[in-house]
């Protein structure tokens, strides 16, 4: 079980609102559990987001972030809709600068970022609305 | 706040004689006198000064409504019409008391679907809902438009009350989407306005579909809040279904670039609806009690919807909008447009309430307090007013939540501060009602028009409106309603 | 000098304001005068009209006369690309967009027919308004 | 025909008093009481009977007309509006005499155009040639819209008596695009209605952009005929200009074939408008004096205004028009669709009389008379309107002029019968033809606008008591001593 620090400003909420989709998924908790990286994640146009993950715990930052980043991920938001609906290859859009990384060669890192992340986004856009329906279906 | 006159209406009439007398009309199961029952009607959301009515009844035909208002009309006593109360400015509370005619319980049926003339023809208790549900079920291809209001609130008193829709950019005010209506004034007669008035009692259901091009006796019913008569049938115009519908949602950054953002895309016309809302709006969705914008975010979330028949028709849509969002970004604006449904499911699927009308908006619902300061306004007034609005918001520090449309193509705008507060914490509703009041003073001072106003605010306009204006209405009431029974109390009379 | 009855039918109307705008033209008379020739014309998806060229003289009739030295047929908005040079003839003949019987061998007769009839629908196609304004200039 | 109850208009004061009042009021240049000008007053193209108003008054300000209103009420003498004279249904004749206000020569002013808010400020007289020249000439993104009538007659009174446009299909009723009113009222009072409805004596310019939310009493006016007040300003709305234009022709070889079109292309929303009338007006457009149709010749024509703001805008209406066509004929109709303006050119451009509107339809003022019975209709009748109509021209002998619209997005339609005719010659078998089609019309729901009085008697048989009475009491409350244009509606 991950807990998730709640967002409070546009990024961190749709942060948060990915991570949270699969906190209590067996993968995803191996995978994140004990991680203890730290992510700064930016979609041009807005601002970063650092999002350190501590054991069993996901917390974010909008400022004073820390010296050591392991992972900088910058993306603009069109490459950020595009990689979650699935019209964009990760690594394409990393060969075509579309997704700037600092901290490539961290290599293991990078695909387990992936793994946590994009994979998760991509869950969370293919899901049908469901839950929202649930939420106000008596309104209906 | 509202001052309540206080006026005997038991001077002609002992309220155990009422009581007889609506019992005969209505039966003994449709009116109540028990305050068990009277309470609920006694308020609403907003701030605005509870008063509890003497009677409820619950009519489910014309003919009592007839018998009654003649009743009423010979002893002076009050009648208030009642759909859902979801109003936003006491416009049901029964300042004098009187006798509270619930339409919402029995007199709620869709009578028509006009196919072809793409009309309904509603009794007043009809929902959004219900409306909603009943076409998509039988008439797919028609739809109507929906404000930002619950599926439980009523539909005629939003036409009545020009309140505005999701069609608004394309259509306007839903003022002039009305096709016709019957009427109770009075002195109990029972008239019907639009092309439905050929015929001596009763009007084919076909003929409700035009308001012109006789003289135009609509006007008198129009935005008056029930002070000339009571309505019994409604009809409403319908439009076409169209296959492809997608929202798009513009992000803009800059406090005020949000208005010619919204002044642009909506003379190009080619969008059914355009709303904006504070960013901390959009993060309410997501129960944040009480959200605050951090720098780097945006200050206003824009929404678009386009429909079209074929894709074609869409694409050449999209384009332009493209173009026009391009131009605004060339001229130094900062406009991130994304495909709403996208975005928001990365984001949060709450927002969605703001997407698919009626829906409960639940950040408003999950208040209490409700209340706000609609208005009409001025498009060229927008940058003025949302800076000052929101000076005042932060004076008070209570969350800027500011909610504007671009109407009928662009020809004028809706700009409607929002507060949601606890109704029962100490203190709160006269904090609220402050900064309200200074936010009515600010607005009125730009040109900004009240739609569905509380007595408070007739009262502050009145002092700003030509004396002619007021003449003419005072006459017209004065004559609709010699004796004011109909909602005495509305535009302080 | 040639004259021109004004007839009173959609069609031939529209003929008659073509040749009209030409009726004094040098070359125009040139090909007109004493051609004395009937010609068909159908115009698609309206009726056929006659053109019987006699003497100086061009008369209309709303028939099919007996046998006709030519007989036209294409549809009108073939007409309108023809006039506003976006198909060209002999194409729309190839195409069987426009249909002529009666062409025969007669180098003159395709010579006439193209200059009275095609090259007078293209000059009326390409004319400026001008006369129009001139018609309504006081009301406007 | 209009029954005309005989009222003594001088008994409170004589005939000379009042000479003596306006010209203290308008001065003596603007005043006059000599027949010869007097008589340009007392008829109008229609049939509806004349009758000679008593004085004619120019007025050039609000004061002058506060004072003449009154002067007249407490007099009881009757006040005619007039504008330009050219509506068609003998609505400024002065039935009881009385004094015919001419706005036409002073109050003509175009007070102001919001290039934002989209809308132009006029006084009463201006005219639409005028309004056109003004938008052309000084703010070329905006457009108003014209209806088919001549371009010196009134913007002002075909919006208050909700005339349609060239932009009917798109935004339906003129009534509709009314932002605000200046009004003068039986007591003398100003009344500024609309979102000017603020500040004590004057108006911002800025502030005529809307007629609600406040209680709409702009409806005591609308189609009222000027019973109710006199108007001194009106505020309407201006359109964007969109620069693609590529007007569309249609022809209509089957009778009703017009019916299911107007229905369907409404809907579409893709038109801004739909002008269909019987071929016969369209072979008058090119000079045929007395035109007749061929059975060859198509039964209507119909000319649609389409603009865009992109080709490819342009490309996807037309697609969906062609859609629509098609499947109409594959339903059994014998449709087609021409690019008008390519057409016209072939078929003779006074045909482009009917589009670039507002322009002068010749042809029609090549006859003394014209007359018709205009009305709103509901589009599922169109088809039996059609048919009837047809059959009463033909058994009078009189060629069909039909006009056919389709009305905001196609919520309901316009039928307009319209007859030209030679006064004083054939008059009284124009009137019985008129007559008989005003009867099955009405009978199959149509509701005519701008109606005279003869019509309004008819109306009045059918329309529910509970309205008649509410009209009556609001004319009453409006105009006790019923000065304003007496004899509209038979008041």
């Amino acid at each position: 079980m991950i807990s998730i620090q709640k967002g409070e400003d546009l990024i961190t909420i749709t942060l948060q609102n990915i991570l949270s989709y699969r906190k209590n998924d067996e993968d995803f908790i191996n995978l994140v559990l004990n991680w203890n990286k730290k992510v700064l994640i930016e979609l041009e146009g807005f601002y970063p987001v650092e999002v350190i993950f501590d054991h069993d715990e996901i917390r974010f930052k909008i400022k004073d972030f820390d010296k050591k980043i392991n992972l900088k991920v910058k993306m603009g938001i069109y490459t950020f809709l595009d990689l979650a609906y699935g019209r964009l290859n990760p690594i394409k859009a990393v060969f075509k600068r579309k997704l700037k990384i600092k901290g490539l060669l961290k290599i293991g890192t990078l695909l387990k970022f992936m793994k946590i992340f994009l994979k998760t986004m991509k869950m969370v856009a293919s899901d049908p609305n469901n839950n929202y329906y649930e939420l106000n279906k008596e309104t209906r | 706040m509202t001052e309540t006159k206080d006026r005997d209406i038991y001077e002609k009439i002992s309220k155990e004689d009422v009581l007889k007398k609506l019992t005969e009309i209505f039966e003994e199961r449709n009116v109540t006198n028990k305050s068990g029952d009277l309470y609920p009607y006694s308020y609403d959301m907003t701030e605005c000064e509870p008063h509890m009515p003497d009677f409820i009844v619950i009519p489910e035909n014309a003919l009592q409504l007839i018998e009654l208002v003649k009743f009423c009309n010979s002893n002076l006593i009050p009648i208030v019409p009642f759909i859902s109360g979801n109003n936003v400015g006491g416009l049901t509370i029964p300042e004098n008391g009187g006798i509270l005619v619930d339409f919402g319980k029995k007199m709620n049926k869709i009578l028509h679907v006009d196919d072809n003339m793409m009309y309904a023809l509603l009794e007043p208790g009809v929902t959004f809902g219900q409306l909603k549900k009943h076409l998509d079920e039988n008439y797919p291809h028609l739809r109507y438009s929906y404000p930002f209001a619950p599926p439980y609130a009523g539909v005629v008193g939003n036409v009545l009350l020009s309140g505005m829709n999701n069609l608004s950019c394309k259509i306007g005010s839903m003022g002039d989407s009305i096709n016709g209506l019957e009427v109770i004034t009075a002195d109990g007669e029972i008239v019907r306005i639009g092309s439905c008035f050929y015929g001596k009692d009763e009007a084919a259901p076909d003929s409700w579909w035009c308001r012109y091009p006789m003289p135009d006796l609509m006007g008198v019913f129009i935005n008056w809040q029930g002070m000339t008569g009571l309505v019994t049938k409604c009809a409403v115009q319908l439009w076409p279904n169209p296959p492809i519908k997608k929202t798009y949602l513009a992000i803009v950054f800059g406090l005020t670039d949000v208005a010619p953002v919204m002044r642009e895309v909506s003379r190009t016309d080619i969008i059914d609806d355009i709303s904006a809302v504070s960013i901390e709006v959009v993060k309410m969705a997501v129960e944040l009690p009480i959200p605050t914008k951090f720098s780097g975010e945006p200050d206003f979330a824009s929404m678009f919807s386009i429909s079209a028949k074929t894709k074609k028709q869409f694409k050449a849509k999209e384009e332009i909008l493209f173009n026009e969002i391009e131009n605004l970004n060339k001229q130094g604006k900062n406009v991130i447009l994304v495909n709403a449904d996208e975005f928001v499911k990365l984001f949060n699927l709450r927002v969605r309430c703001y997407l698919d009308l009626p829906s409960v908006v639940l950040p408003l619902v999950e208040y209490s307090g409700l209340t706000w300061f609609g208005s009409y306004a001025p498009s060229h007034k927008l940058e003025e007013l949302i800076e000052k609005v929101n000076k005042l918001f932060n004076k008070h520090n209570i969350t800027p939540f500011i909610y504007m449309k671009m109407m009928k193509s662009g020809h004028y705008a809706i700009f409607r501060p929002i507060m949601r507060y606890n109704k029962f914490k100490e203190g709160e509703e006269e904090r609220y009602h402050m900064l309200l009041e200074e936010i009515t003073d600010v607005c009125i001072d730009l040109g900004c028009i009240p739609y569905k106003t509380p007595a408070w605010m007739t009262e502050k306009m009145r002092k700003k409106i030509n004396p002619g204006w007021i003449n003419l209405f005072e006459k017209l009431k004065k004559f609709m309603d010699p004796n004011n029974i109909f909602n005495p109390g509305r535009w302080n009379t | 000098m040639l004259n021109i009855e004004f007839p009173d039918d959609l069609i031939s109307l529209s003929l008659y304001n073509i040749f009209s705008s030409r009726k004094d033209e040098r070359k125009f008379i040139k090909h007109a005068k004493d051609w004395n020739k009937k010609i068909m014309l159908h115009i698609e998806p309206f009726y056929p009209v006659t053109v019987i060229f006699n003497g100086s003289n061009i008369r209309f009739e709303r028939k099919e006369y007996p046998e006709p030295d030519m007989k036209v047929k294409l549809h009108i908005n073939t007409m309108l690309d023809i006039a506003n040079d976006r198909l060209n003839p002999f194409f729309a003949i190839e195409e069987g967009k426009m249909e002529i019987e009666g062409l025969g061998e007669d180098s003159e007769k395709i010579m006439r027919f193209y200059n009275i009839f095609v090259v007078s629908m293209q000059m009326a196609a390409q004319e400026p308004n001008v006369n129009y304004y001139e018609i309504n200039k006081n009301t406007r | 025909m209009t029954v005309i109850k005989q009222r003594n208009i001088f008994e409170k004061i004589s005939k000379d008093n009042v000479y003596s009042k306006l010209l203290e009021i308008f001065g003596s240049d603007y005043v006059t009481n000599k027949d010869v000008d007097l008589y340009p007053y007392s008829q109008d193209m229609t049939e509806n009977k004349p009758h000679m108003p008593d004085f004619i008054v120019i007025p050039e300000s609000k004061e002058q007309l506060i004072e003449l209103v009154k002067f007249c009420n407490e007099y009881s003498i009757p006040i005619v509006p007039y504008t330009t004279g050219n509506n068609v249904g003998g609505l400024t004749i002065p039935d009881y005499g009385g004094i015919v206000v001419d706005f036409g020569k002073k109050m003509n002013k175009i007070l102001h155009i919001d290039d934002n808010m989209m809308y132009a400020l006029l006084e009463p007289g201006v005219t639409f040639g005028q309004l056109k020249k003004h938008l052309d000439e000084n703010f070329p993104t905006l457009r108003y819209s014209f209806p088919n009538a001549p371009p010196y007659s009134g913007v002002v009174g075909n919006a208050l008596l909700s005339g349609m446009t060239n932009l009917g299909a798109k935004i339906g009723s003129m009534a509709d695009s009314i932002n605000g009113l200046e009004v003068i009222t039986v007591d003398g009072n100003v009344a500024r209605i609309g979102s000017c409805f603020y500040g004590n004596d004057k108006a911002e310019d800025d502030s005529w952009w809307c007629r609600y939310p406040m209680p709409d009493l702009l409806g005591l006016f609308v189609n009222f005929q000027g019973m109710t007040g006199l108007v001194t300003k009106c505020a309407v709305q201006l359109w964007p200009k969109e620069p693609i234009e590529k007007p569309q022709l249609v022809v209509f070889f089957g009778l009703t074939d017009l019916g299911p079109f107007l229905r369907e292309v409404g809907r579409a929303d893709i038109v801004n408008d739909v002008a269909a009338f019987s071929v016969e007006v369209a072979k008058m457009e090119v000079g045929i004096p007395e035109p007749v149709k061929y059975p060859e010749e198509p039964f209507y024509t119909a000319v649609m205004p389409m603009t865009a703001k992109t080709e490819n805008q342009m490309n996807a209406k037309l697609e969906i028009l062609k859609d629509i066509i098609e499947k109409l004929n594959k339903e059994g109709t014998d449709i087609h669709l021409i690019d008008y303006s390519e057409f016209a050119k072939i078929f003779g451009l006074k045909a482009l009389n009917i589009y670039n509107l507002p322009s002068q339809i010749l042809s029609l003022h090549e006859y003394s008379g014209l007359t018709w019975f205009g009305a709103y209709a509901p589009t599922h009748k169109f088809e039996e309107l059609i048919e009837k109509t047809d059959a009463l021209y033909r058994k009078h002998g009189v060629p069909p002029f039909n006009y056919l619209k389709i009305m905001k997005g196609g919520h309901y339609g316009i039928f307009r019968p319209i007859i030209r005719f030679k006064k004083f010659t054939d008059q009284d078998k124009i009137v019985r033809l008129l007559e008989e089609i005003a009867d099955v019309c009405i009978d199959l729901g149509c509701i005519p606008y701008k109606t005279p009085s003869w019509l309004t008697a008819k109306l009045r048989k059918k329309i529910n008591p509970g309205w008649i009475s509410l009209f009556e009491k609001i004319k009453h409350c409006m105009d006790p001593n019923n000065i304003f244009n007496p004899g509209r509606w038979n008041t």
